[in-house]
């Protein structure tokens, strides 16, 4: 929501992010290991941003990293972690445990319903009635009401409209007409319910190409966009590139050996340590390493070698 | 499918037969986050006795994927393989809110008699030991969903480092993330939920329904080598035993062979005790 | 919604529209003079439907054909009607004058609100607040609210539950996943807010030409498909064909001359004077005509031309 | 754009260009059914003053159309030429919920002093005299909508059939299709509605706004010819008017020759009397 009818889009990584207020609600796109924004995230750490409320489904790296530097104050996630190949999120679990974080857990079908209800402009929304978790213990916020037609119980919520989304995409136009090709996850959704996004894509490409390919995200709800190649690693973006899952798991690994031993080399390397997504590229293997994580679709064998990587345990 | 050179199977593939068989031909399944196990049982299922199931592949939203091999993390591409249509993330949970979705697979870092399941955090609100990755989905669809079967790696007694014992299957969870049968409150019926909640618990030590007054975990089967006793040892409470406990039927070589072609990464054994992923068990 | 998991749904029109059931809600796909599945609504006339209420957006012919065979007793669309093209939409208009059919005039956005409210799973949903329309006195159940959280009003509308949607499309598979290219108009909502669905095609390709080109709506939501070339004649179906402006212009002019003259010279002739669907094709013209209505593509000029068409006054 | 031989302006021009004078750069813009007159003035305000407007072509729902002529029906598909993207219907109303679509084009069979517009029956609701095809999504948008303008391309008083006088701009409506800025019981803002109402009223023989104490349709500007006594004779009640009534700024020749270009099948005159186009205008 919110209407952006410049057609002048592009702007700097610096830039962008720059324009985010603290205290911001935030919609972070893709999922799990899955294209997530992470190059804005690296330079909402660097810029300092504080006290912001994230909002969202299943999540990994993302959320862990943006709690690691600082950035949020609230987790309103219905799953923060590494699945059965890395375990736990390392920091996001610490600063809970250590009460700087607040977890505000949810549910994906919550998280869905509240930010329809900011899509069809709407205060609040119905949903199929749920009952009986401590879920609801963490949001006394849910009211069960009856139909006023059949007297069946349902579960309100309130509106989310969080003030930014931030998403990776494949590609846009210089006006902001975005490409994205499935999976979309939730991010669809997010752009449609965020008063404003940045969206960061692997290529500029033309108003003409744009026109050709057709566009996925429309124009008019795009803050911001930013050519980032490889934005989202370490997560993958398919069709481009798979995740740098050697990365993932140096960073749960450092992530595991505490506070100090994560933000010297962890943060002080990848993301302090840089001035910006060229250098941080290069830090990570450059073309090299990058180009590897593009082999995905040459054979299944080498694809299932590129999700087995880790790095050693010493 | 060739069963050359099927000489064994281990426990992993025996759950994910048991788990395999909790599915119905036409059943709609959906399986979202932390999953290896669950995709190898409903992937079997499809190409065993339910090949008219309907599948939701993760959260990626590719319905009935063919992939070649299953991925470490659910949300990976490899799950759009041969999926046609892909649709919308949304779609999956309206679905279910219609009360279409038959059943998904569940674990909990903790799992109560009367099924509730513990993925939020360890301890209390107030004071967070542990914290757990959450819920994903699972706090709302369990709610709706016809069923759901719920599935542990780790029915076990641990001993923690304070020396306490430790127990996956615990009397009652620090925190219900996933209604199962009732609370100390309530029943799922007295609350009016839509969906059936838990009719199936598939452990590493053994199978699992519902006594049906009680609402208690009852011992159906036991895996191979395991005795009444060693699941009273490993569970912090008493569960009703079936009159009628048996062995758990072994998988058919065939099964084994189809579920070893559809994960040749292994992810199912994720989450297992070595000791477990050890043990060879002959047809 | 319901879930048709059988991956066998081929089916002849007869066979296919024999299976609605007298008293139906029905959706209709398309809109305005856009693919609508003329055919089927042939078809539902032949086999002597009654008594059905039809739940829709802007339509024209097809809702005004329903109404002279005779199908439809209650009519809750927003619009029935051929715009400043031709006018009123002629057999509805004197049936609802002679109150033989029942307008429950409805607006686009309570269509859509209310078909999801079938779709979530949900007894009612709420919209933005409307007032003060004579609308609201045709719809009683129209219920405000105050929202729990900021005490905004609200307008709550009951779910309405299709029984039927019946959609053409362009290209299906024996499972019945079913390619549909844009525009969509409401017809996914339709397809996935009722419990069975008809969805007759240009032409059924192999499950691996569809796992190519790639899906629109899925088949477990398809009751049956039926192979009908030309089955939204004469409304359009592009990319395939225009609209048949000729035939259309005949037939609001047969219908402005009342109900025997649309009877004996519409209905007794299109409808009733042919056995099946590909009859009414060569009735129609056959492949010479047909054939000129895919010609649009060829230059502006000839579209416009196709569009200009229409029979002499005389 | 060349202007070579624009040489005179019809009425259809003159309104085309007055409604398109509504529109804002940068607005959001959306019309559905009925639409000729409608689709050539925000086509025209897009290549003028309104670059930056945001325009859905019609319920295909493409976004900012290039077509290469205008349809006679607004579901054509020549209205996605140039479109990117091509959205879902649905997200148009939603935005217009949100309160995020700042004008639409509605015209009426009847439309009264307070804007209100009928396109559902002449009669009453239990004798209904004439069905009117109904009035699409005017009647919520309505609600919503930042602002609409009335168009009517037959502002005039006919002899019906009994020997009435009959006006398409009346003093009451026989039903509310769309509300315009009051009921006889309430008003727009006493309704706590959204959308802020009819703000311009554009037909073949003026333009108007409203009165703000009274909300009264209020007389503008006269077209070239068009006289206040016109205006009273043709309408069914007494307009306000305004003391600065001035003639209405005639079209540029480049807007003329715009529109001539956009609209070659020239559907934006479909709806007019005969002799409403014959006249032409000099410049």
């Amino acid at each position: 929501m919110g209407i952006h009818s410049s057609r002048e889009k592009l702007c700097s990584l610096t830039e962008a992010v720059s324009r985010i207020e603290n205290g911001s609600i935030v919609a972070v796109g893709g999922n799990l290991s899955a294209r997530e924004p992470m190059a804005i995230i690296r330079e909402m750490i660097r810029q300092g941003k504080r006290d912001m409320h994230s909002i969202g489904g299943a999540h990994g790296v993302d959320i862990d990293l943006l709690c690691a530097g600082g950035v949020l104050k609230k987790v309103q996630n219905s799953y923060v972690g590494f699945e059965a190949d890395f375990g736990l999120a390392p920091n996001y679990r610490r600063m809970v445990q250590e009460k700087k974080v607040i977890p505000l857990d949810t549910d994906c079908v919550a998280v869905l319903v509240q930010l329809r209800a900011s899509v069809f402009g709407l205060p609040f929304m119905p949903m199929k009635l749920v009952s009986g978790t401590d879920i609801l213990k963490l949001h006394p916020e849910y009211v069960t009401m009856s139909c006023p037609y059949t007297g069946e119980k349902v579960t309100l919520v309130p509106a989310v409209r969080p003030d930014w989304a931030i998403i990776h995409a494949h590609k846009s136009d210089p006006r902001g007409n975005v490409k994205l090709y499935p999976p979309y996850f939730a991010d669809l959704l997010a752009v449609e319910a965020s008063k404003n996004s940045i969206i960061s894509v692997e290529e500029i490409v033309s108003e003409e190409e744009m026109n050709e390919i057709g566009a996925t995200i429309p124009y008019y709800e795009v803050t911001a966009v930013v050519e980032l190649p490889y934005g989202a690693h370490p997560t993958s973006c398919y069709p481009d590139y798979t995740y740098d899952r050697v990365h993932l798991s140096e960073y749960v690994s450092l992530g595991n050996r505490g506070e100090e031993v994560f933000k010297n080399e962890y943060l002080g390397k990848f993301v302090y340590g840089v001035k910006d997504h060229e250098e941080y590229l290069e830090l990570v293997g450059g073309e090299k390493r990058l180009g590897e994580l593009k082999k995905w679709n040459e054979s299944d064998e080498t694809w299932q070698r590129l999700l087995k990587e880790e790095v050693s345990a010493g | 499918m060739t069963v050359a050179g099927i000489e064994y199977y281990t426990i992993d593939e025996l759950m994910a037969v048991c788990m395999a068989r909790t599915i119905k031909d036409g059943d709609t399944i959906f399986n979202g986050v932390a999953v290896p196990l669950p995709f190898t049982a409903i992937m079997l299922a499809f190409k065993t006795h339910a090949p008219n199931a309907v599948f939701w592949g993760g959260l990626l939203a590719g319905l009935n994927p063919d992939p070649p091999f299953l991925p470490p993390t659910s949300g990976d591409s490899v799950m759009l393989h041969g999926a046609n249509p892909v649709l919308h993330l949304h779609q999956i949970f309206d679905l279910a809110m219609r009360g279409e979705l038959d059943r998904i697979f569940f674990s909990g870092a903790q799992i109560d008699k009367f099924g509730n399941l513990n993925n939020t955090l360890i301890g209390s609100e107030d004071n967070i030991k542990i914290k757990l990755p959450g819920g994903a989905g699972s706090s709302h669809i369990g709610c709706f969903a016809g069923n759901f079967t719920i599935w542990s790696v780790r029915h076990e007694a641990r001993i923690s480092k304070k020396g306490d014992k430790v127990y996956t299957l615990v009397d009652s969870v620090d925190f219900i993330t996933t209604l199962g049968h009732r609370t100390n409150m309530m029943t799922r019926d007295e609350m009016n939920l839509s969906g059936g909640g838990p009719d199936r618990v598939i452990t590493n030590l053994g199978t699992f329904d519902f006594d049906p007054e009680t609402k208690v975990m009852r011992l159906k089967t036991l895996h191979p080598g395991v005795s009444v006793e060693d699941i009273k040892a490993n569970t912090g409470f008493e569960p009703v035993v079936d009159n009628r406990v048996s062995e758990t039927p072994p998988p058919t070589r065939e099964e084994v062979a189809i579920i070893r072609k559809l994960d040749p990464m292994e992810t199912r054994k994720s989450g297992f005790s070595k000791e477990a992923l050890e043990k060879k068990y002959d047809f």
